[in-house]
């Protein structure tokens, strides 16, 4: 299975001649069936499992001492594991638009990466969620933002931004989670029917549920889909939307943006394609999937990124220039100070990452070179994070109250933090790379058949 | 008439597969014209078509969906609206008791929950999921229809010996097998 | 678990079965009292044996901490672990279970009284407020008075008499000072000496005369290392005699302060701050005329200095030039002086002269006395004697001057004349000039026995440590400023056993069993004969807290002419070098307040620094020595050096640097230890306030400071709103902003109270109580210097502090006390998830710790960032013994937010018991914790909804303005914007 | 190839399904009830003590006025508990020898208190105040339940946030005369003013009474 630049018709292709319907259903599955594991499987995991344990020794830590561990003072108290929180449910919002969005455009290119895609936002959702939860001062009555009967007759406050996002994100874990098992039955079934060993058939015979493929399931099965994408597609920029809503919703200068709804849609569009793309290059080589995975799908993906990357842009612009449109001169002193003050090399670094390091993207060649390409991406999903820390740090640290102003400095417990939940991710990841089929199979043949029928047109 | 009941048969009949989706098509368009009503197909992913043969729709799912939703969306707002108006009205932040545009996102939010389980399970009902035995599974060659072949299962009408009308409808060889299901 | 109230409960039943009285004794006794000991298991499971009272007491107390720690976290859960009710053997008279009780004593300071009130809950004291009756409080108390309930409190007082440094018996002790008596005696004393620190006791001027008697030739000795000496000298050189000099600031319209400690720390300066608050309220009150002017000359910045209306910053040895120059301008010196005079100083003559009679001059300890007495000569010309100050007897007792008094004890004792020395509550190996050497004479003394609170340096030096009992726990009696007496009453029993000064004098009588109580009732029963009842008397002396008619009598002085010839020679300072000021820190003053948490945290006025002095220099000298803050430099005198670092002082005279002394204690607590630097070391008896010629050597190093406010220029004016007096006149409403009327909510209406407070920044003089008192009332932790370098510290009220006109030269200082503003339409209620903070049908903004999960998005949405947020767990890390929090408020837990509650605590209280008896709240029934403590009455609290209430009359005024009120969150606490009275002669300039 | 599973596999799946089900529902019910058990509540369970000190003898029995012993109930957050020497202004006089009362004797002649078993206990962050109550109208027995007949006390509610709150929200029912406050056996009668007249009486606003700030500080 080759893939080289060549013709316009080429690059168009989603699948590389050859490749067929059994080939694909062979390979995938053999590759969770059959396949040894292999050598990099075993040391990319055994770094992310490390990592893993770093994160539960800062949460240990965290949960003993307190949250004064971390460099979170009066008057910021807000730090890392907010920004984390929104670096990671942002970088999940590329699965679900891909596969949400883009099934319902129909584009052919979907089918391929949309399972990468959809496992990547399920690790990132769960890294998410937890974030909220240790930032707590008292993290063991997060229970309370339940509306549960209780003996103390209260509720929780409906009206605030904190609950509306606490709520949001419990449903975009369910809704992502369900919509990725939803998708992968039929893939199970085949699993199911092609495993040799028994521990495989009864764990993949259980998994898939009794799937037949029977025309009534396949019926059923297309409505449901079709009714998941329409749902999932809105629901992520509600997602993102109210994480805006989390800092919109307060009045410090800088947060105070009508604009930060749609602004950290994209923003969180724009670090999901690049994550996607982070795992795409290097998986379709790992797994052999330069077949199905081709230069049309890297292409599409660099594509969106740049997309992304010039709407983020447009509110970058626009975050500077309201403050002096509106004359508001506590948001100047806010803008001014990120563009020249303490945190300006943070600042530029998110413009430099996110704004003007993707416009390379116009030129094809450099689109299409993948270790550049990931290069870009990896700015990209580090620029995402810094843009989150400059809008929770740099806003507090220069409130309302002169008087209060002051610096946020992270503590080591804030970078373990930070860097054990990717640990926490990529030894997920890592498990569903093992026992997932990490292309959607019957999505590929089922494309195979509809390319064969027009090629045979 | 058709049979609505997709799966779970406790029939005799025959199976018989396709290596392509076409050939499965064409058969199972003959077998209707010859008047053959239980029928089922099993494919390795939906083939166009069949669902009109076959007559299947999913008209349920979307309404039951869609009222979940409404309901989801009326009793999110209601769970609101009592704990913040009528359990224990607060004074908060001199906002009025019932701030209904903030209560709108998460009344939204659990609309989408509401949507999301309840499809799941209609889903899992009309499929009759989960269920990990029947007696389809024991059919020799079962296991292609979840890779690559494409199968027709084709009732034994009472008291009818269908089996060189099928040998007619069917012809054997070039990528099509007949085999008996056992009940 | 269980909360304060309960423990003081069980603690008193336990004592009440030991001693069958309502005071109780040591947390050590305590601990081994079996009854309580079960309690504490019950509670603590796995606690220690508490047999051994050393480990014991520790752990009882970290457990206690710990206990009131989780107390947030506590909720009613299975009732099956049962905890214990144990209720008094014989109820204490007069004692009600729960309801507070007060009782006035007086608490002093550098030997000068503060009329106080002890607030006791469960019958034991757990906080000071001021004694209206007092005329040195009038109600109000300073941070120092207010942290003494924490002192008396201190886990690290000193517990057993020690000998030689090892624990002995006060039998011993006894033993071996009466062994003494008779060959003093046929000595007639010679050899035996006394070293106090400034003594205003008549029960111990009276014991000292009496002693004089049987030993004619012992002497007394006497070292303040922050006292007055120069005052005195100041008057000796101007009236031939010390006279004590009172104020009246309530007379005053044209005031000139010569670095002068009136509004900080002199005697008296609770009620000089009242007095001077109220003229300078006049103009709001619709009095403009009779608002005072004030002028400032200084080098070390002083609080006068910051309300001064025109402030000059002056080298050290120029100030005395300025004093002389004055004199000679209103006409009390020779001309000559004139020659070099500023050009400023003319107007200011022409100003005070105008105002003869209405005018006075104050110069502070920290001048030399040729100053003071050149001060008294300006008074006297314009007429100030009579009308704005008055002359009376000098309230110490006995007055010498500490300096020679001290040089003489210690040649003494070098020379072997000294056998028997008694210390009595000073600390001089730590305090005494560097250049006598103490400790090393000390060495020479065979019999010395020192008396103190705490094993200090000089207790370990001594031959005999004897544990002092706090002032509350003791009988005494000390006199005021004006020198009104108030007689001392001890509110618990000695904790920690201990004797007071009177006590261990009565031992030199040959008494061994000296009782307190008797000795000093007998100094006032002869006075109270034939004055009725006596025993009536003495009782209500003890209630009023004060002997009536004991002030001093005024003495008619008159200078003695010649006074230019008599002025020693005034100090010099050629160009180009620098003098270091020796200033007492403001809160440990000579170190004796070393290990006190609140006033260590306390943030300093001017450069809000806490755990830590530093060497203060004008930014420009700075820039000139290439010096920024947190360098450390080594300072060279000729009498040594030592390492300080460096923290620039805008206002700072030039060339010059201010050396804060009372830190870097070496033998403290656990809280002082390791803190700040001593200052003490390179100060002489020759120069004990200013020493020319040091020189600054920069390390390379540097020690971060722990300062609480980092940014002090105003960018936004818009917070803390000023003008002058005419500007006023021409706009009254200049305080005023076009402010959002119209509100998409409905409005909520608060028909019975609606609570509210105004700050007037016409009276704040920046002091600092209403912080202490806060932290004191509301069990607000402390966090430490690591904490507060993270910016973590707790204090509800913070005083900000802004300067105008450039670093170098502020034209004016601006304080302005920032507390929960109790916005209507709050931001930070609406962001929290949990309805943890809401509103209360009073309008009060409350929090209601025990459901908060900690988001601290209230904090962040908070534009006043008044929030606190337990990031450990502080108040259980706290090494305060638990009993002396407060009962009636929470003790917060870790990971929950706090916050000013206008101290609802007080409210429910008044609420309740104004509902017992079916009639609304008075106005003024509820003064919050930090009004009280005021001693401007900056601070008013009250009901909105009545217009005749102090705080609705207050909002009135024109001045009054909200903060931020641009975002509509409607404060229910607002400020009377400043106004200042420049000299509109000096404005031209 | 056979299927994976056999028909048995089916009722397993529908048998597990339907117990995770049941079992969550039992979950959900019991987290409902606990808190309103005895055991959680204790409510109703006679605490045992030191002394079997007896209400129903000594105020149903000898007709004792509960401010008795609990002297600062009136004037205080707390109703306080009687020191030994209450006891004793009676006991040194009758049952001067009972063996049940040794404790009580050795109390005061030790001078070590007697340690009564907490019967209602409140949370540190709750404050209560008794005198506001009595004042108010609110009986002793509508919260501590019927002491008089109390061989041994138990608790007489809950005390628990739900409980409180249904009083302050609607206090009338709960509301006597004065003069019956402390009166054990009082029941309403046909000519005691009804609940809404003595709200009146004595100015309770329940619009107020369910602020946080009324309890917590």
């Amino acid at each position: 299975m080759s893939a080289s630049p060549g013709t316009e018709r080429d690059r168009k292709r989603v699948v590389e001649p050859g490749v067929t319907a059994r080939s694909v259903t062979a390979h995938v599955s053999d590759l969770v069936l059959e396949r040894r594991t292999p050598l990099w499987w075993w040391v990319g995991f055994g770094l992310s499992f490390g990592l893993f344990g770093l994160f539960l020794v800062a949460v240990g830590w965290l949960f003993i001492r307190g949250v004064g561990i971390w460099g979170i003072d009066w008057p910021i108290a807000w730090g890392f594991a907010i920004a984390n929180y929104v670096w990671w449910v942002g970088m999940a919002s590329g699965g679900t638009l891909i596969s949400a969005l883009f099934f319902l455009t129909r584009s052919d290119w979907r089918s391929a990466t949309s399972r990468i895609a959809e496992t990547m936002t399920v690790f990132c959702v769960a890294c998410a969620g937890i974030m909220p939860v240790i930032h707590l001062g008292r993290w063991w009555y997060f229970y309370w933002l339940f509306p549960y009967p209780n003996t103390m007759a209260l509720w929780p406050q409906f009206r605030s931004p904190l609950h509306w996002d606490f709520v949001a994100i419990l449903v975009y874990v369910a809704g992502s989670l369900l919509f990725w098992y939803v998708g992968l039955l039929p893939d199970l079934a085949t699993l199911r029917d092609r495993a040799r060993r028994r521990w495989q058939r009864v764990l993949y015979g259980l998994l898939a549920l009794g799937w037949q493929g029977s025309s009534q399931h396949w019926c059923q099965f297309r409505m449901l889909y079709g009714l998941f994408a329409a749902l999932m597609a809105p629901l992520v920029c509600s997602i993102h939307s109210i994480v805006g809503l989390d800092f919109a919703g307060g009045l410090t200068p800088g947060w105070h943006e009508t604009q930060f709804p749609p602004y950290f849609v994209f923003g969180a569009a724009l670090s999901g394609f690049a994550v996607v793309l982070m795992l795409v290059i290097p998986l379709r080589r790992a797994l052999e999937l330069t077949g199905v995975i081709t230069l049309r799908h890297i292409d599409v993906l660099a594509r969106l990124m740049l997309t992304a990357s010039l709407l983020l842009s447009y509110c970058y612009l626009i975050e500077v220039f309201m403050p002096f449109y509106r004359g508001e001169q506590r948001e100047i002193t806010v803008v001014t100070s990120l563009l020249t003050g303490y945190y300006a090399p943070w600042y530029w670094a998110k413009i430099v990452l996110n704004g003007v390091l993707p416009q390379i993207l116009w030129v094809r060649v450099l689109r299409l070179n993948r270790p550049l390409l990931f290069l870009v991406a990896l700015g990209v999903v580090v620029g995402m994070w810094i843009e989150r820390y400059v809008i929770v740090v740099g806003s507090l640290h220069r409130n309302h109250s002169e008087s209060s102003w002051f610096v946020f400095v992270p503590t080591v417990w804030d970078w373990a933090t930070l860097a054990g939940s990717v640990g926490l991710f990529l030894t997920g990841f890592f498990l569903a790379l093992r026992f997932i089929p990490m292309v959607s199979m019957f999505e590929l043949r089922e494309l195979l058949h509809k390319k064969k029928a027009e090629g045979g047109r | 008439m058709t049979v609505r009941r997709g799966t779970g048969h406790s029939l005799r009949g025959r199976l018989a597969a396709f290596d392509s989706p076409d050939a499965m098509l064409e058969s199972l368009r003959r077998l209707r014209q010859a008047g053959f009503s239980r029928l089922e197909v099993y494919s390795p992913y939906a083939v166009e078509g069949v669902d009109e043969l076959l007559g299947r729709k999913a008209r349920a799912l979307p309404l039951i969906v869609v009222a979940a939703g409404v309901l989801g969306a009326v009793g999110g707002f209601f769970l609101q609206y009592w704990g913040m108006v009528v359990s224990y009205p607060l004074n908060i932040g001199g906002r009025p008791l019932n701030s209904w545009p903030a209560f709108a996102t998460s009344t939204f939010e659990l609309a989408a929950l509401t949507i999301l389980l309840a499809g799941f399970l209609a889903f899992c009902k009309f499929c009759r999921l989960p269920r990990l035995y029947d007696p389809i599974f024991d059919a020799a060659g079962f296991e292609q229809a979840s890779q690559d072949r494409f199968l027709i299962w084709i009732a034994e009408r009472e008291g009818r010996e269908d089996g060189e009308l099928l040998q007619r409808l069917l012809p054997n060889g070039e990528g099509v097998r007949i085999d008996e299901v056992p009940a | 678990m269980t909360g304060p109230e309960e423990l003081g409960w069980r603690i008193q039943g336990g004592l009440a079965g030991q001693s069958g009285r309502a005071l109780w004794r040591s947390l050590d006794e305590l601990s081994r009292e079996p009854a309580v000991l079960e309690i504490l298991r019950a509670e603590f499971p796995g606690m220690p044996d508490l047999a051994d009272a050393r480990v014991g007491r520790r752990r009882l107390l970290e457990l206690m901490g710990a206990s009131f720690a989780l107390a947030g976290l506590s909720g009613c859960g299975p009732g099956e672990e049962v905890d214990k009710a144990i209720p008094y053997v014989t109820m204490p008279s007069g004692l009600v279970p729960g309801v507070a009780r007060h009782f006035a004593t007086a608490v002093t300071r550098g030997g000068y009284a503060d009329g106080v009130l002890a607030i006791h809950q469960m019958g034991r004291p757990v906080q000071l407020e001021g004694n209206p009756d007092h005329p040195a409080s009038l109600g109000a108390l300073d941070p120092i008075i207010q942290a003494s309930i924490l002192d008396l409190y201190d886990p690290d007082r000193s517990r057993t008499v020690l000998h030689a440094g090892r624990a002995s018996s006060t039998n011993g002790m006894v033993k071996a000072l009466v062994d003494r008596l008779p060959a003093l005696a046929a000595r007639g004393g010679d050899g035996l000496r006394l070293l106090t620190g400034t003594v205003t006791s008549p029960t111990l001027a009276r014991q000292i005369a009496a002693l004089k008697q049987h030993f004619p030739a012992m002497q007394w000795h006497r070292w303040e290392a922050d006292g007055r000496d120069t005052v005195r000298a100041g008057s000796v050189l101007a009236f031939g005699r010390p006279v004590d000099t009172v104020l009246h600031l309530d007379h005053a319209k044209m005031i000139l302060t010569v670095e002068s400690d009136f509004l900080d720390s002199a005697p008296g300066h609770l009620r000089y701050a009242r007095d001077f608050a109220r003229r300078r309220r006049a103009a709001e009150d619709g009095r403009p005329e009779e608002m005072s002017r004030l002028y400032a000359v200084e080098s070390s910045p002083t609080l006068a200095g910051a309300r001064a209306d025109h402030r000059f910053a002056v080298r050290p040895d120029e100030v005395e030039a300025v004093v002389r120059a004055l004199a000679a301008e209103l006409g009390a010196g020779p001309a000559e002086w004139r020659q070099g005079a500023p050009g400023w100083l003319g107007a200011i003559a022409r100003d005070l002269s105008a105002n003869r009679g209405a005018a006075l001059v104050h110069a502070g300890p920290a001048q030399p006395p040729a100053v003071h007495a050149l001060v008294h000569a300006i008074n006297d010309a314009l007429g100030a004697p009579g009308q704005t100050v008055s002359h009376i007897e000098p309230v110490e007792a006995d007055p010498v001057d500490h300096a020679q008094s001290i040089k003489g004890l210690v040649a003494d004792m070098a020379a072997g004349r000294v056998d028997t020395l008694l210390i009595l509550g000073a600390n001089p190996v730590f305090t005494a000039p560097a250049d006598l050497d103490f400790a090393a004479a000390l060495g020479k003394v065979p019999l010395s026995v020192h008396l103190g609170t705490a094993p200090d340096e000089t207790a370990v030096l001594c031959t005999w440590h004897v544990p002092e009992a706090h002032e509350l726990e003791r009988w005494g009696d000390a006199r005021a400023f004006d020198g009104t007496v108030t007689i001392q009453q001890p509110q618990v029993q000695p904790l920690w056993g201990g004797w007071s000064p009177q006590e261990l004098l009565a031992v030199l009588d040959g008494e061994t069993r000296p009782d307190g109580y008797s000795i000093v009732r007998q100094s006032w029963m002869e006075r109270l004969q034939g004055k009725g009842d006596a025993a009536e008397l003495w009782a209500d002396t003890l209630r009023m807290g004060v002997v009536p008619d004991s002030a001093a009598a005024p003495v008619s002085v008159s200078l003695l002419p010649g006074l230019a010839d008599r002025l020693p020679p005034a100090a010099t300072q050629p160009n180009g070098t620098l003098t270091a000021l020796f200033r007492p820190d403001p809160w440990l003053r000579d170190g004796r307040y070393a290990n006190l948490g609140w006033l260590q945290e306390l943030p300093r006025p001017f450069t809000t620094l806490t755990w830590d002095n530093a060497l203060l220099i004008a930014p420009a000298t700075a820039q000139r020595l290439d010096l920024k803050n947190e360098d450390v430099v080594e300072v060279h005198t000729a009498s040594g050096r030592l390492r300080a670092p460096v923290w620039l002082l805008p206002g700072h005279a030039p060339d010059c640097v201010t050396l804060p002394f009372g830190f870097g204690r070496r033998i403290v607590g656990r809280v002082g230890r390791d803190v700040g630097f001593d200052a003490f070391q390179l100060r002489t008896s020759g120069n004990l306030w200013q020493q020319p010629g040091v020189e600054l050597r920069k390390t390379g190093e540097s020690h971060r400071l722990a300062a609480t406010q980092h940014h002090q220029m105003i960018d936004s004016p818009d917070v803390v709103r000023h003008a002058t007096l005419d500007e006023f006149h021409q706009n009254p409403g200049f305080a005023k902003r076009k402010e959002p009327q119209q509100s998409l909510y409905p409005d909520y209406d608060y028909p019975r109270n609606a609570w509210g407070m105004a700050i007037n920044l016409n009276a704040c003089i920046g002091c600092n109580a209403c912080t202490a008192a806060c932290q004191g009332e509301n069990n607000i932790a402390v966090v430490g210097k690591e904490e507060v370098l993270r910016n973590r510290q707790m204090h509800w009220i913070r005083i900000d502090t802004w300067y105008e006109g450039g670093a170098a030269a502020p034209e004016q200082t601006l304080f302005q006390p920032m507390t929960c503003m109790h916005c209507e339409n709050a931001p930070c209620e609406v962001v929290c998830p949990v309805a943890a903070t809401m509103h209360d049908a009073d309008g009060l903004n409350v929090m209601v710790y025990n459901r908060c999960v900690g988001t601290r998005f209230c904090s962040n949405n908070c534009p006043y960032k008044v929030r606190r947020f337990n990031y450990f767990n502080y108040s259980g890390d706290d090494n305060r013994l638990s009993m002396s929090w407060n009962p009636d408020v929470s003790v917060r837990a870790r990971g929950v937010m706090e916050k000013c509650t206008y101290c609802i605590q007080r409210i429910r209280n008044a609420r309740i018991a104004a509902d017992r008896e079916n009639r609304p709240i008075r106005d003024g029934e509820v003064k919050t914790a930090c009004q009280q403590a005021c001693p401007a009455e900056a601070i008013v609290f009250g009901d909105l909804n009545d217009p005749d209430s102090a705080v609705s009359r207050r909002k009135a005024s024109p001045l009054d303005y909200g903060v931020l009120t641009e975002l509509n969150t409607r404060p229910r606490t607002t400020y009377e914007a400043r106004l200042r009275n420049p000299n509109p002669e000096l404005q031209e300039v | 190839m056979p299927g994976v599973f056999s028909p048995i596999a089916n009722i397993l799946t529908k048998l597990v399904l339907y117990t995770l089900l049941a079992g969550l529902i039992t979950l959900a019910g019991g987290a409902w009830f606990f808190p309103n058990t005895t055991y959680a509540t204790r409510v109703g369970v006679a605490q045992p003590q030191p002394v079997p000190f007896s209400h129903e003898h000594h105020v149903g029995g000898l007709g004792l006025d509960c401010r008795y012993c609990h002297t600062s109930v009136e004037v205080s957050a707390n109703a306080g508990l009687p020191p030994t020497h209450t006891c004793m202004t009676c006991h040194s006089q009758i049952w001067t020898n009972a063996e049940l009362l040794a404790p009580v004797r050795q109390s005061l002649a030790t001078g070590t208190p007697i340690r009564w078993n907490r019967v209602n206990t409140l949370p540190d962050y709750v404050f209560f105040n008794h005198s506001i109550h009595v004042a108010k109208g609110v009986g002793c027995t509508t919260c501590h339940g019927p002491v008089d007949s109390m061989p041994l006390t138990w608790k007489g509610a809950s005390l628990r946030m739900s409980w409180c709150l249904d009083c302050h929200r609607d206090p009338a029912p709960n509301l006597r005369p004065k003069e019956a406050v402390f009166d054990t056996g009082w029941k309403r009668t046909a000519t005691t003013p009804s609940g809404e007249q003595l709200m009146a009486s004595y100015h309770i606003h329940p619009g107020t009474l369910s602020d946080c700030s009324v309890c917590h500080r």
